[in-house]
């Protein structure tokens, strides 16, 4: 492990920046927000970021190709230009086992190359969550929030950072950090991680149970009568789709610029009603359907066919941005109340 | 002194806050009016003058402290032309040139008729004082 | 001749009976105006769509003018006065978001206005010249 | 994707001259659908037309370009080009490139340039143009009549001497109108009855007009060739088709004190009542106000003295339901009430009356026999006080008057003091005026005729005020050109009080989704161009509905009115304007802001059933637009927020890609 | 006035329940905290009295679900109407979005709703427990212990500027009715309208930048009820899912902004929700600023059946190049 006092965090902070493109988390007029880094910016405090990392390597509307149209030619242009190295500086134990989720899909064949190309380039240092909020339910998804993974893990002491090269691409950058940081820090990292599961035992969420949720369990879940209640007073905005870090559907859209055509993609939402018009043509009928569907692919679909893996990671964000206060937690308690064997 | 003329219209209409030429010449106003013969200029008058501009004879005439301020003729008035507002701002045209009072409270007294009705003794404190 | 000399992009729409003959009258008496002022016709003024004086911008229209029958007069009663105000909320929110105000403009134009429809079409393109590229509304696809 | 032929037109040398067409049509060439390309000097001209004809069939084309001067100049030429060689009219769109380029460019190159611009823009709305079919309805032979006064009477007779039915629905016991009510009429001064009433008559006999008197519209449905309408006929307790209108009843009732209408109050009829001798329909009608029969069951005098058997106690309003294909608005116009004006003594004094009243006192018939004597005491008036414009002109009292010019008081004044000083030369005259407006024929020389010959002291300056002293009636006014104040004492003071349409014609304007102006007079299609029909198809207006009018106005009117619904009818169908609304029923719910900017009522909504999702049925208020109504100005398409509402041929998507091919 | 608590609203709607005047309340369910509250139908009493809260918290508009609620339903519908949702609930009824008869409206007073977000500004993260008192609320936290805070800090943005606390809508009332307040809810555009058009410009482009597209704006506005939004509808020509660049953010916001203005009741739903802290009810603003000065004051929702500004007009109505220069001398 190295360590570097917290007074010297921003000297480590320009180095890597030195490098590669940095984004640290920094408080903006309306929460925090990934912002890449200059001389002057203060690190955020805040637990979470508005967004989570999934916008660095999977963004809203990606332009994919272009294609232009000169009499009865079609040319095929590939604008993609060379992508540059960037690293995330952090980033929470949800987040970071959000990437797990994305990879499975992006990077199981057929590669998406864009994804792959943008993970290849990212560095992602992850930070111990030394406050947890009352949303946060990483637990019940196996996830520690006193030692997240990532190719860095950082631990914030009282008196210093540590860091804990943990992949191949986190040790090199670490190495290359060894003239702001000195070795040790284990101490530290012990003491924050006791005090992190301290906090993580008195939070009000800490009891909510996937079990009963997970691998072939479709069966069992799917003509639920809860559903209906739980659909009711939904709204139908992507909402919480948006702002989810494991939420990966999207659609492809071709815009004509009167001179040719943009091919690009952005995300989708289950929650929309013309979601999946485009392959099947029959999109789920009304908003029961496609409530359920969302939570179904986190809690059944995803783990059946990722060897048990669930598709939500905790991270509180659509408990706070729903417009209607409906959330996962609430579906997944309602679900598992009475016993639907 | 033509220019000084030309402000007092527009420091007329202003300060009455009617618009002359909304008038259609019906004459009700002078129609209707019950001091038409103690005034040398009419109530359709004032308003026709005052709309061209000749305000001078207006100023000088005696007819602005002829009006009793009944408004028969801003309730009779077709077209809402309020002939009184007009002949009240020439009148405090006058009386503003003139910078002083006409009527003190203290002068009542010599001046008070038995017969003279009380809405006459407030309608001569609007129009000789301000 | 300059090489870089600013070519704006106009759009005017006009309805049918009043504002398209005034343009007509204005080509029947020979009066120019830019070539820059591509004329779009539609039954009536109220036949604009907010939707199509943002799209015009979004694809490369530097003003957007908008001529109607004078109040009054619409073929259709009614229709320009609907036009009137539709187009009084949104420009004044399109000023709101910090466009410039003057790329976009309603005029009546009577089908005996031959010259009021060149006149008016060329003091909106001086004012569109003087204003420069649009800038605040445009969508970077589109431009070549 | 469309196959489109385009084609480019010298004019002559109009185009040519600054406009290279050849490049015109190789750069089109080029653009998305288009399949053939051409020049030639005058694409209009048959040589030109035969060979938009032929490229049609070698390239099978399935939509047309033209390349030409204005589409209001020769739009319909093409089009019916088009439609000969096969292919629907609509595919065709005209690019101008004569008056909006070649005329107003000089340089050959931006003229060139421009007009690739604008043939491009033409393609691209081609590209998404749809044939369209103009609907057909039939038309129900039949018009509605709404009033039978003058205007009524004459569209009636005019519309069924052309051989179509006519109804007329009159809500008074007889028709005839104010026009009944007339002495003399200006400027030939011939009486008002003589004139009148043989018409009355030539509509009673007249196979094709059938009388709904004492009755009312109560609903329309429909729109134009097609209107279902329903008429209320009032109880009159008399049957019509028995009564034989002797009037003996009418002498017999025992209740006498009923204020007779006909005579605006001035005299008395009784509870059974025949409004004039001339009366059309001249039968009886019962007044349910006053009948000691209705009210309380006793007296039943008129039923024991009719021999025909006429009267029918138990009669009870009936509603009838008829088709029409055309609909007459002639709902006239009253004088405006006189109560607000107290300061011409109206309330307080008999003497002072209207000239209505003052028509009916100088009237044969009227109430003293056509005799001029004082209402108050029955004696003979020497000074007589006319006002002119009470209530009309008035620009700030709404309340009280009305903004307009009510147009016939200046002749009407005339007429009277003319007739007061033929009949009695002892008398003075005063007419006191603001303006005296006397255009149309005969009318200036009439009005100098009372002043030169009959010594009718016109005076310019309106009355101020009236005021009863003893049995005189004080009026004080000024003399604008004397420059006096004058105060007359006068016998009679006379009222030419504002007119404003009947306070019926409000409800019938929402009935008819006809559009009416702040004054509630009917607002008509294009104030020059179409004065006699109202914006919403298939309605007509006749007579002082539409605005103050006089007689000989009025009769014009009507008989123009009654032109364009003989025209209306002598369709078998009518043909609509293919460019109408539509609105997408799964998209519309059903708010209503399309139809309250409609401004011809062609929008109605309809509860329709749709598939819901899960095999549910769902029932949704959706807009329907009826293509017949319809003028296609598309003021809905923008008010409807969804986008269910569509205006073909200038479709949403069609005007977006001519502003993207604009733009390009 | 009467403090309206959860037991008097439970009471009201057991009886109305009971007596078969209703069959079902549209209310507002407890969550897993005390501020995440839902809009819920409930039909079952114990349901009811175990789950419905009224509260701080229940700041959402339930007018809008009645479009949805009252489809099917066989019973009337009981529901809850905050003095603003009133306003919405008759703007529904303008444009005949559900029909009145199957709705049993209870209108109850309100003192302006709690933001928690707010909250967690004042009070960070961690929040256990929010216990509301006279005139605020008390909270407890994981970080910072005990925190009171005060009503008017944590009120609701658009309950700051309360243009009612009046019912225009109502079968029954439970407390007294208020009056149509005077408020300074137009300062913001106004503050706005002083500003230099780039100012302006930046203004936007930074707040409309945020933007995600998430449609909760839309979703949960009331007078956004289209079968199908132009911006879903691939055959509008405009339809757009997620914003590319800054023009397509404009373009929904401005063309959304149109299409409610006039209709809109400025219940400021849009921007409680946005879930990127978008100042949407400035756009709606303007807007109503506009009308009420260039057409006379005008309320949507106050009046069932009233004629919208945008589909009226005047022969005098000003002109839209006057309208823009209205500032400039």
């Amino acid at each position: 492990m190295r360590k570097c006092k917290v007074e010297n965090i921003y000297t480590l902070l320009g180095e890597i920046s030195k490098n590669a493109k940095l984004y640290i988390p920094v408080d903006q007029v309306n929460g925090a927000k990934f912002t890449e880094y200059a001389e002057g910016l203060t690190l955020s405090n805040a637990l979470k970021t508005e967004r989570s990392i999934k916008d660095f390597f999977f963004p809203q509307t990606e332009n994919l190709v272009d294609f232009k149209v000169s009499g009865k030619i079609i040319e095929i242009i590939d604008n993609r230009s060379e992508m540059e190295d960037f690293v995330i500086f952090g980033a929470r134990a949800c987040d970071v086992r959000s990437m797990e989720i994305l990879d499975r899909v992006f990077l199981s064949e057929p590669v998406d190359t864009y994804y792959a190309n943008r993970r290849a380039h990212g560095i992602i240092i992850s930070m111990a969550c030394n406050r947890p909020a009352e949303t946060c339910f990483c637990s019940t998804f196996g996830i520690d929030a006193s030692k997240p993974a990532g190719d860095i893990v950082c631990y914030k002491g009282e008196n210093e950072y540590v860091f804990e090269g943990v992949t191949e691409k986190g040790k090199n950058l670490l190495e290359k950090l060894n003239a702001v940081t000195e070795n040790g820090g284990e101490d530290t990292a012990k003491i924050v991680q006791t005090e992190i599961k301290t906090i993580l035992d008195k939070l009000p969420l800490k009891d909510v149970k996937a079990d009963k949720f997970g691998k072939d369990k479709t069966d069992k879940f799917f003509n639920a009568p809860e559903w209906k209640t739980l659909s009711e007073a939904c709204l139908g905005c992507g909402t919480c789709t948006f702002v989810c870090p494991t939420c990966q559907c999207y659609d492809i859209k071709d815009f004509n610029t009167n001179s040719g055509v943009k091919r690009f993609r952005c995300w989708d939402s289950c929650m929309y009603s013309d979601f999946t018009r485009m392959s099947a043509g029959q999109p789920r009928p009304t908003q029961l359907e496609r409530f359920r569907q969302r939570f179904m692919h986190k809690l059944v679909y995803y783990p059946t066919n990722n060897d048990g893996i669930f598709g939500c990671v905790g991270c509180g964000r659509c408990l706070s941005r729903c417009p209607i206060s409906m959330n996962i937690v609430k579906v997944m308690k309602k679900l598992g109340e009475g016993d639907n064997e | 002194m033509e220019k000084n003329l030309n402000n007092a219209r527009e420091e007329i209409i202003r300060r009455s806050g009617v618009n002359p030429s909304k008038c259609m010449k019906c004459g009700k106003c002078s129609g209707t009016c019950p001091a038409y013969d103690e005034m040398e200029y009419h109530p359709h008058q004032f308003v026709y003058m005052v709309e061209t501009g000749d305000i001078e004879p207006l100023l000088k005439s005696q007819s602005i402290y002829r009006c009793l301020s009944c408004f028969a003729c801003v309730d009779r008035c077709p077209r809402g032309v309020e002939p009184a507002k007009i002949v009240e701002a020439v009148r405090l045209e006058v009386i503003r040139q003139q910078g002083a009072n006409h009527l003190k409270a203290e002068g009542v007294a010599e001046n008070l008729d038995e017969e003279i009705p009380q809405q006459a003794i407030v309608t001569a404190f609007r129009k000789y004082t301000k | 001749m300059q090489v870089n000399e600013f070519k704006p992009k106009i759009v005017a729409f006009c309805c049918n009976w009043c504002s398209y003959a005034g343009a007509d009258l204005a080509g029947s008496n020979r009066l120019s105006y830019p070539a820059d002022v591509k004329i779009i016709r539609v039954p009536c003024s109220c036949r604009v769509n907010p939707m199509f004086i943002l799209r015009a911008f979004q694809r490369g229209a530097d003003g957007v003018i908008i001529c109607g029958c004078h109040p009054g007069d619409c073929h259709y009663t009614s229709g320009n006065y609907y036009t009137r105000r539709r187009m009084a909320l949104l420009f004044s929110m399109l000023d709101y978001l910090g466009i410039e105000k003057d790329r976009m403009r309603l005029e009546w134009v009577s089908a005996a206005e031959g010259a009021k429809f060149a006149t008016t079409m060329n003091e909106f393109t001086e004012k569109i010249i003087s204003l420069g590229e649009n800038k605040r509304l445009e969508d970077l696809r589109c431009k070549k | 994707m469309q196959r489109i032929g385009v084609f480019v037109c010298w004019c002559g040398s109009n185009i040519a001259a600054t406009v290279d067409v050849e490049a015109v049509s190789q750069a089109l060439a080029k653009e998305p659908g288009v399949v053939h390309s051409a020049n030639y000097q005058y694409m209009c001209s048959q040589a030109g037309q035969d060979l938009i004809r032929a490229a049609i069939k070698e390239h099978k084309l399935t939509g047309i370009v033209v390349c030409s001067c204005s589409p209001r100049m020769h739009e319909m030429t093409f089009r019916k080009t088009a439609e000969s060689a096969g292919i629907n009219p609509y595919m065709v769109e005209i690019a101008n490139i004569r008056e909006q380029c070649s005329w107003i460019h000089k340089d050959i190159l931006t003229g060139t340039e421009k007009a690739i611009v604008l043939g491009r823009t033409a393609i691209a709305k081609v590209n998404l143009n749809a044939p369209l079919t103009a609907g057909e309805s039939p038309v129900t032979k039949r018009a509605l009549v709404i009033g039978g006064g003058i205007a009524g009477i004459q569209t009636a007779l005019d519309i069924a001497d052309a051989g179509f039915e006519v109804d007329i629905v009159e809500k008074n016991p007889t028709i005839g109108g104010k026009m009944a009510q007339l002495d003399k009429t200006f400027p030939t001064l011939d009486c008002a009855a003589c004139i009148l009433t043989p018409k009355m008559v030539d509509v009673a006999q007249h196979e094709k007009i059938r009388i709904f008197s004492y009755s009312e519209v109560a609903a329309v449905k429909g729109f134009v060739g097609n209107f279902d309408v329903t008429i209320k006929k009032k109880a009159r307790y008399v049957r019509e088709d028995v009564c034989t209108g002797c009037g003996l009843c009418t002498e017999k009732c025992p209740v006498k004190k009923v204020p007779n209408e006909f005579n605006l109050g001035m005299d008395t009829r009784r509870a059974i009542y025949i409004p004039f001798a001339q009366a059309v329909p001249k039968v009886a009608t019962i007044d349910a106000d006053y009948c000691n029969m209705l009210k309380n069951g006793k007296c039943g005098v008129c039923s024991k003295v009719c021999t025909a058997k006429a009267i029918d106690y138990e009669q009870k309003d009936t509603l009838i339901e008829e088709k029409y294909g055309a609909i007459v608005v002639a709902t006239g116009f009253n004088p405006i009430s006189m109560e607000k004006f107290d300061e011409y003594a109206y309330s307080q004094s008999k003497d002072v009356v209207t000239s209505l009243e003052f028509e009916r006192i100088m009237n044969a018939a009227g109430p003293t026999q056509g005799k001029l004597v004082r209402p108050s005491d029955g004696k003979h008036p020497h000074t007589l006080v006319f006002v002119q414009c009470v209530g009309s002109r008035c620009a700030n009292c709404a309340e009280k008057g009305k903004e307009y010019c009510s147009k016939i008081c200046c002749m009407y004044t005339a007429k009277h003091a003319m007739l007061t000083r033929d009949k009695y030369p002892d008398t003075d005259v005063y007419v006191f005026y603001i303006d005296v407006r006397t255009p149309g024929k005969n009318f200036d020389e009439f009005y100098r005729r009372a002043a030169e010959e009959y010594g009718v002291h016109y005076v310019k300056g309106m009355v101020g005020k009236v005021m009863p002293e003893g049995d005189k009636l004080m009026v004080r006014a000024s003399d604008l050109i004397a420059n006096k104040q004058i105060n007359i004492a006068a016998d009679m003071v006379i009222l030419a009080a504002a007119i404003e349409p009947d306070k019926s014609a409000r409800s019938i304007a929402t009935m008819l989704t006809a559009s009416m102006d702040t004054n509630d007079f009917f607002t008509e299609a294009h104030p020059k161009l179409r004065p006699v029909e109202s914006p919403t198809a298939g309605i007509f207006l006749s007579g002082a509905c539409q605005g103050p009018k006089d007689i000989p106005e009025t009769v014009a009117q009507a008989g123009a009115a009654a032109a364009k619904v003989i025209g209306l009818l002598a369709k078998d169908k009518l043909k609509g304007n293919p460019c109408v609304a539509s609105s997408n029923e799964l998209m519309c719910n059903g708010c209503s802001s399309c139809e309250r900017v409609c401004p011809y009522g062609a929008i109605s909504y309809v509860d329709k059933e749709f598939r819901g999702p899960n095999r549910t049925v769902l029932v949704r208020r959706v807009a329907q637009v009826n293509p017949a109504v319809c003028q296609g100005c598309g003021a809905c398409t923008v008010a409807c927020p969804s986008g269910a509402m569509d205006l073909k041929g200038f479709a949403t998507k069609q005007i977006m890609a001519e502003v993207d091919a604009i733009c390009k | 006035m009467q403090k309206i608590t959860r037991e008097i609203l439970i009471d009201k709607a057991a009886f109305l329940l009971s007596t078969g005047v209703v069959g079902s309340v549209f209310g507002w369910r407890a969550g897993e905290f005390d501020y995440d509250v839902t809009p819920a139908l409930f039909t079952d009493k114990t349901d009811l009295k175990n789950n419905f809260v009224f509260g701080d918290f229940c700041g959402a508009n339930v007018s809008k679900y009645l479009i949805k609620a009252t489809k099917n339903a066989e019973e009337k519908i009981l529901v809850f109407l905050k003095p603003c949702d009133t306003y919405s609930f008759n703007q529904l009824l303008t444009e005949h979005r559900f029909n009145r008869e199957k709705v049993y409206v209870v209108g109850i007073p309100c003192e302006g709703m709690a933001d928690v977000r707010k909250i967690k500004e004042k009070a960070g993260e961690g929040i256990l427990k929010i216990s509301s008192t006279e005139d605020g609320v008390i909270v407890d936290t994981l970080y910072n212990g005990t925190i009171s805070l005060k009503k008017e800090d944590i009120l609701l943005e658009r309950c700051k500027n309360c243009k009612s606390k009046k019912h225009v809508a109502y079968d029954e009332l439970i407390g007294e009715d208020g009056t149509v307040l005077e408020n300074d809810r137009f300062d913001e555009v106004a503050a706005l309208e002083a500003m230099s058009p780039e100012e302006r410009f930046n203004f936007w482009q930074n707040e409309l930048s945020r933007c995600i597209r998430c449609n909760a704006c839309r979703d949960v506005c009331p007078a956004c009820t289209c079968e199908k939004c132009v911006f879903d509808n691939p055959e509008s020509g405009v339809e757009n899912k997620a914003a590319y660049n800054s023009f397509e953010e404009k373009m929904f916001h401005i063309i959304r902004a149109f299409h409610v203005a006039g209709r809109c009741t400025d219940c400021g739903e849009c921007s409680r929700v946005c879930p990127q802290h978008i100042p949407l009810h400035l756009l709606n603003r303007k807007f109503i600023k506009d009308i009420n000065q260039f057409y006379g004051e005008y309320q949507a929702g106050e009046e069932v059946g009233s004629r919208a500004p945008l589909v009226n007009y005047t022969k005098e109505d000003i002109e839209p190049n006057d309208a823009v220069n209205k500032g400039d001398k």
